[in-house]
């Protein structure tokens, strides 16, 4: 490596160069939000799996035996609501986006750092209101919050917990304008649109549909409070309204988010997928432009979850066409991805397993929501456990994949310490094994017509459940171990200096100390590569810092 | 927006204008709303129309975007023309349900 | 572009905008007042962006209740008073020139003149708001508030008189006819029962509060930000600095002239169709 | 131990032709699965870093050919299948004919069933072998969902609105009945039966007014069948003459000039505002409940809205009426 790495704990960096809490909690470093954002999502994550291990115990039996009927309401709606609200938006955006963007594009924060800031605490005060909620009760409407029953029928701190969606959905926003202005004004000198690693091209496509998207469902749910308070009659057909309008607003967000999910771990998956097949992602333009197609065409097939209500079937052919259209996209980055891996150089490290099942398991949840998206099969299967079987595959089999593959290839950068890689390949083959036998028997249960949402089912379906519920220890075991590991690994895991410990192209690689300087760069890069160049490995960095600005005034106030 | 920057200050008779077309559209659309014996829907195509106008000319002239970059054009747009989106895919559920009992416009 | 040209052209900004760094303007983040700016305008761009479609939503639901019960709203539009309507559009309107005002005396560093500008705009917002707290006062007089105690007795009463609604009794029950006089002779285009009346009126209400209600909301929202840079403008003017950051007044009006577009369709929508 | 099923049963001629569309969707993605999955294992094994007995010179970064047969083999494939579900969907759900018709209404928690000859059931569902069935759905309070797996179909039962559903049931037995939308506390209690019958013993159990069989409440948790001796049409007439409706129609001395109802259903009905609708049940239910809505032409709005007086149950019955006078006792026309 041509300059020095003069990296080191002695050296002050983002974690240690103020160590007070105030420091930490009024910080607008775009590398310490991402740690703020990253354990409180950890501790929802596993409130959330926790809500699920309830629901999988309770599913071991046919007989409605564990929990009441409505307990087991509030736990679904429990764990829908925290793992796709409070977990699953959040997570690779405000986490990795927040810490990663800056540092690809070469440049010292995001365009606001105050908003970011205040991203947080939106996102927090949200939170505490769906926990308030739940502890007070708890709400049984499901995540999707279907009219009438949320809106006139349904018990409960329902309001309460719109509202804590409502502030997460506008920390959401925040984000996502941030990230907008600062991928087109914040880039180095030399980077160019084709110059930018494909995760800031996902984190694009990304916000465009958090902008775009979440101020519908903010404001739709807000109404459904409003008419459990005032019983306005929006969405009650006994007032005069009609339920199948809040599906069509709700649902305009609620769709493309399922994108919002996806995008930023494809985005991940094409960084680590290259850096350990040691190749060019192949097809950039075509990976580039397939994150902006899926958001944009995302947002045209929101009718496809309501090919059993009614809709007009006129409008279903076109929801139904438009949702064929949307896969193919997808199906050009996965092939992609395979061609990086062609003639490469692959290191079977722990991102590069999490990259991998990531392929095998958002495939299998894709190809089946094919069955879901011809309108046929759709309605035989819309609210079986094939649904289930289907998101799961694509949120956790796909999404948190990517989110495992991000939090290994990048947590030396972040903390300075190496995870443990033998116990780190463990928990990658715990999670995928798991992963299948929890939900792969839930496709053969939903297609025998299971319905999802029901503490208890008929005596011929016991084997499959029994099957899934094991599967689901395996799997709650997969995700605690790297809980476990990667806590003891800040005191105990092997010290990194090196920029660069896994030889991998980029700016926040190869310019960036580890852990990264509170300024991020010594000075502005100056950009004259593509991304990926790892076919010139003579020449070991295409970047030339240019002198720094003189700054007046510190971070953090 | 690139260029002559942001900072270009534009002379007092362009908003001056702009008022003055406000002023005349806002009495425009009134007296409109009092035409005796026009058709609903008329009356609401009329109605949408001096307000898009309207719309039009505050984002043109006072929010500057008739002298911005590509950029803010972009993102002007963009807004409407998602709006545009959702109204149109969800009124083409209604106006094609042929059992959605629509009382449809009278006269 | 070369390694070399690259590195001119950086130093180049750089030198150009040197003198602002001494003022504090320069946000850490960014390498040059340019960027900074139009990353402002960017910004702000896009939270309008967002606030067209949390505003379009409800535009969305409202346009097709409007389609399903048009003469019921038509009625329930009666109540709403055009005359402060109008009134409140005009003020807005002319808040929104001043507004235009403002920034422009920001971005020539006329400190006095923008912060007598913005003192304007805040105060036809005021006249905006007291405006509208009579009308709201009214409307929870005339039990229209589609709470606990609503009604749509004043709605049948005023549309009775207009001639458009006729009660009719038949078989001992009661129920409405929507329709029009004219000439001296009613013609009924649909009947309703006094309850889906209330419902639908009531659902007009419902709407109306909730949108004129967020609107409100920015305009009130507006205006603390308008106090606080009127502050700001008054400070810099009596420190006599040559130079301020406007970027704080533009954006306000960005969002400024946003309240005043939702506020551009509201209008129409609520107080005039259906006259 | 491995005696439970993983297919479940067909037993409607719509359920075969979903099925197999269902298995052709499922090879494609097991072909599609299938390639990415040991594509990437046997790519990543391959070239696996330490092996260097691999050639790998060569190593394009992008190809337009095969970037384009990637997108345009998937794309064909996808609108093939788009075409082949779709059709299969308007065929299955687009208004059929000749059917045998039930009512079903949702309410939390229990489906009730309505037979045209008036036979009512509680979560079961008795059915003859061999007909086209059409269920008219509509819920009273929530969403729910008829679902019934073995046919392969189901509907969402929303208030304020009928849908419907066709289907043809084919093997006699006994199949699950669901409530597939969530609608509170009970929803996985708001289950039951389907029964389908051979063609003559559904007859003889209409006849006995469909007592006998369907009283076998099962842990599924049936309930009973009753309703005697009238037919829903016959019902409907009660309540047509409770209701009073008689004032006015089919009364030759009526004071009010009405139209005449025995040609509403299936008709083509001109309205005052010179739009032509079709007289189904959504324009009857509608003319009972806001008569004004609609006006047909040449008539005054002169009927009452009966809006909050009659119930469901009584619509169903009124709707069974009206389209009984047009000649049709539950089978379309
Ligand atoms: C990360 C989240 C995520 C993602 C990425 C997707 C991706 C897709 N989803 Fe999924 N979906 C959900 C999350 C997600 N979904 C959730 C949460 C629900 C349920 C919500 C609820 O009701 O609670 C749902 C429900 C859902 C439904 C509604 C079901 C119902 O309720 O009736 C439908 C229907 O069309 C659907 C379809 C699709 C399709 C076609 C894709 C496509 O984008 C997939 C594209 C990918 C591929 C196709 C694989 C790769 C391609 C190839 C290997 C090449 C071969 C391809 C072809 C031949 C075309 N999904
Ligand atoms: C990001 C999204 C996400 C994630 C990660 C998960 C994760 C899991 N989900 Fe998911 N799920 C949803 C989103 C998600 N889910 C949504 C949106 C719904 C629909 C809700 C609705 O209908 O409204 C749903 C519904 C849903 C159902 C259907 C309920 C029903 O319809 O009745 C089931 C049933 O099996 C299920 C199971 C699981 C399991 C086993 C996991 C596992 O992956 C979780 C594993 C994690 C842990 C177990 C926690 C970590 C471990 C510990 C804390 C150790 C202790 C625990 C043990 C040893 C077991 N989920
Ligand atoms: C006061 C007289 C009156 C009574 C009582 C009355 N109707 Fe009517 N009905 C009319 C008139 C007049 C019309 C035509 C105007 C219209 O379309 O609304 C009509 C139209 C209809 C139509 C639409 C027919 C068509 O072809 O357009 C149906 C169906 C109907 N009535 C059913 C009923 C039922 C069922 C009841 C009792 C529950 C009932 N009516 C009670 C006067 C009455
Ligand atoms: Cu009824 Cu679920
Ligand atoms: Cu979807």
């Amino acid at each position: 490596m041509t300059t020095t790495t003069y990296t080191g704990t002695d050296k002050p960096n983002y974690l240690n160069w103020k160590t007070s809490v105030a420091s930490w909690l009024l910080t607008y470093d775009h590398k310490r939000i991402a740690i703020l954002y990253l354990v409180s999502i950890s501790i929802f994550f596993l409130l959330g799996g926790l809500a699920a291990a309830m629901i999988r115990m309770e599913l071991a039996t046919p007989k409605g035996d564990l929990l009441t009927s409505d307990v087991y309401n509030k736990m679904f709606t429990t764990h829908g609501v925290i793992m796709i609200f409070l977990f699953l938006i959040p997570s690779i955006p405000a986490v990795f986006g927040n810490f990663l963007l800056p540092l690809m594009i070469g440049a010292r924060d995001v365009a606001f750092p105050r908003l970011n800031l205040l991203s947080w605490y939106f996102f927090m005060a949200g939170a505490a209101c769906v926990l308030i909620a739940l502890f007070r009760g708890g709400i049984d409407t499901g995540w999707t919050f279907y009219t009438p029953y949320s809106s006139s029928f349904a018990k409960g701190e329902v309001s309460l917990a719109i509202v804590g969606v409502f502030l997460a959905g506008f920390a959401s926003i925040f984000t996502g304008i941030n990230f907008l202005v600062t991928i087109h004004k914040m880039r180095a000198p030399g980077m160019t649109w084709f110059r930018l690693p494909l995760f800031v091209w996902a984190m694009y496509a990304t916000s465009l549909i958090q902008v775009l998207g979440t101020p519908v469902v903010a404001i739709t749910l807000l109404l459904v409070a409003v008419e459990r308070t005032f019983r306005i009659g929006i969405f009650d057909p006994n007032l005069g309204g009609d339920p199948i309008l809040y599906q069509h607003l709700f649902w305009f967000y609620s769709h493309p988010a399922v994108y919002i999910m996806i995008l930023p771990a494809m985005g991940v998956i094409s960084e680590v997928i290259s850096a350990f097949s040691k190749r060019r992602v192949f097809g950039y333009h075509f990976v580039a432009f397939s994150s902006l197609a899926i958001a944009i065409i995302g947002f045209l097939v929101w009718g496809h979850h309501m090919f059993s209500t009614g809709q007009s079937i006129y409008a279903g052919i076109v929801f139904s066409f438009l949702t064929w259209i949307v896969a193919i996209p997808s199906a050009i980055k996965t092939f992609n991805w395979m061609a990086t891996i062609w003639k490469g150089r692959v290191h079977w490290d722990t991102p590069m397993l999490y990259a991998l099942g990531f392929m095998g398991l958002f495939v299998i949840g894709g190809l089946t929501g094919l069955h879901l998206a011809a309108m046929a099969t759709n309605v035989h299967l819309t609210d079986t456990y094939f649904i289930v079987a289907h998101f799961h595959y694509v949120m956790v089999g796909g999404a948190i994949m990517g989110y495992l593959a991000a939090l290994h290839f990048w947590w030396p950068k972040m903390t300075g310490r190496m995870y443990p890689e033998g116990w780190g390949k463990l928990a990658a083959l715990l999670v995928f094994v798991g992963f299948n036998l929890t939900f792969f028997p839930q496709f053969i249960l939903g297609y025998m017509g299971m319905p999802r949402r029901y503490h208890s089912y008929p005596e011929e379906w016991a084997t499959l459940n029994v099957l899934s519920t094991a599967g689901s220890s395996v799997l709650g075991l997969g995700y605690l171990l790297p809980v476990i590991y990667l806590t003891w690994s800040l005191k105990y895991g092997k010290v990194v200096t090196e920029r660069n410990p896994w030889g991998a192209r980029g700016l926040e690689w190869e310019l960036v100390d580890t852990p990264p300087d509170p300024h991020n760069f010594e000075r502005t890069p100056i950009v004259t590569r593509p991304a990926y160049d790892y076919n010139h490995p003579e020449e070991p960095t295409g970047f030339v810092p240019k002198p720094r600005p003189v700054v007046v005034g510190g971070k953090d106030g | 927006m690139a260029g002559h920057g942001e900072s270009h200050v534009h002379p007092v008779s362009l908003y001056t204008r702009t008022l003055w077309w406000l002023m005349a559209l806002l009495v425009a659309t009134v007296v409109a709303g009092y035409i005796p014996n026009v058709p609903n829907w008329l009356g609401v195509v009329i109605a949408l129309t001096i307000a898009v106008w309207k719309a039009t000319i505050v984002i043109m002239n006072f929010m500057h975007v008739r002298y911005s970059g590509k950029l803010a054009w972009l993102f002007a747009g963009a807004g409407f023309f998602w709006l545009l989106i959702m109204l149109a895919f969800a009124f083409a559920d209604y106006v094609s349900r042929p059992w959605e009992p629509f009382n449809g416009w009278p006269e | 572009m070369s390694v070399q040209e690259l590195q001119k052209t950086a130093t180049l900004e750089h030198t150009a905008d040197g003198h602002h760094h001494s003022d504090g303007i320069l946000g850490e983040q960014f390498e040059t007042l340019e960027q900074q700016n139009t990353s402002y305008l960017i910004g702000m761009w896009a939270f309008i962006v967002q606030e067209v479609l949390f505003f379009g939503a409800i535009f969305t639901a409202y346009a097709i209740y409007r389609f399903k019960y048009v003469l019921e709203f038509t009625l329930a539009h009666h109540e709403l008073s055009v005359p402060i309507g109008t009134l409140n559009t005009f003020v807005l309107l002319f808040s929104s020139y001043t507004m235009a005002r403002a920034v422009r005396a920001a971005m020539q560093n006329r400190h006095k003149k923008q912060a007598f500008y913005l003192f304007l705009t805040f105060l036809f917002a005021g006249v905006f708001m007291v405006n509208k707290y009579f009308e709201y006062s009214a409307k929870f007089e005339h039990h229209l508030f589609p709470g606990g105690d609503y009604s749509a007795h004043a709605v049948v009463e005023h549309a009775q008189k207009m001639g458009e609604l006729r009660e009719v009794e038949e078989n001992g029950q009661k129920f409405y006819e929507l329709g029009k006089t004219r000439d001296g002779q009613f013609t009924a285009f649909k009947r309703v029962t006094p309850q889906e009346f209330e419902q639908r009126t009531r659902l007009f209400f419902g709407f109306y509060f909730v949108m004129t209600g967020l609107h409100g909301l920015h305009v009130l929202i507006g205006m603390i930000i308008i106090g606080i840079l009127i502050g700001r403008a008054l400070i810099d003017h009596a420190k006599n600095k040559p130079v301020a950051d406007f970027m704080p007044v533009e954006m306000t009006g960005l969002y400024w002239h946003l309240v005043d577009i939702v506020w551009i369709f509201l209008f129409p929508l609520l107080y005039l169709i259906g006259r | 131990m491995w005696n439970f099923p993983l297919v479940p049963p067909t037993a409607s001629k719509e359920g075969a032709d979903i099925s197999l569309l269902y298995w052709a969707i499922t090879l494609l993605a097991v072909v599609f699965g299938g390639i990415v999955l040991f594509g990437v294992i046997y790519l990543a094994v391959r070239y696996r870093a330490d092996n260097n007995a691999v050639d790998r010179s060569n190593a394009t970064e992008s190809d337009l050919r095969v970037e384009l047969a990637w997108t345009i083999i998937p794309l064909i494939l996808a609108l093939v299948i788009f075409g082949w579900a779709t059709k299969l969907y308007a065929d299955i759900y687009a208004p059929r004919e000749g059917y045998y018709e039930v009512f079903v209404i949702g309410k939390q928690w229990m489906w009730h069933c309505q037979h045209p000859n008036g036979v009512r059931e509680n979560n079961i569902l008795t059915l003859p072998a061999g007909r086209l069935v059409k269920v008219s759905l509509i819920s009273q309070d929530v969403i729910h969902a008829f679902s019934i797996p073995a046919f392969r179909v189901k509907r969402d039962a929303v208030p304020g609105r009928y849908n419907a559903m066709y289907f043809t049931p084919t093997k006699p037995g006994e199949y699950h009945l669901f409530c597939t939308e969530y609608c509170g506390t009970k929803h996985s209690e708001m289950i039951g039966k389907v029964v389908v019958l051979p063609e003559d013993e559904f007859q003889a159990w209409l006849e006995k007014g469909g007592q006998g069989l369907a009283t076998a409440t099962t842990s599924m948790g049936g309930g009973a069948a009753g309703g005697g001796t009238l037919t829903l049409a016959q019902q409907g007439e009660q309540t047509f003459k409770a209701l009073g409706c008689n004032a006015c129609h089919l009364n030759p001395n009526s004071a009010v000039k009405v139209p005449d109802i025995t040609k509403t259903w299936g008709g083509e009905i001109k309205l005052a505002d010179g739009r032509t609708v079709k007289g189904d049940e959504a324009y009857i239910r509608e003319s009972i409940l806001n008569p004004g809505a609609k006006i047909h032409a040449g008539y005054q709005n002169l009927m009452p809205p009966y809006q909050g007086q009659v119930s469901e149950e009584q619509l169903v019955q009124l709707i069974a009426y009206i389209k009984s006078l047009a000649g049709d006792s539950g089978g379309g026309k």
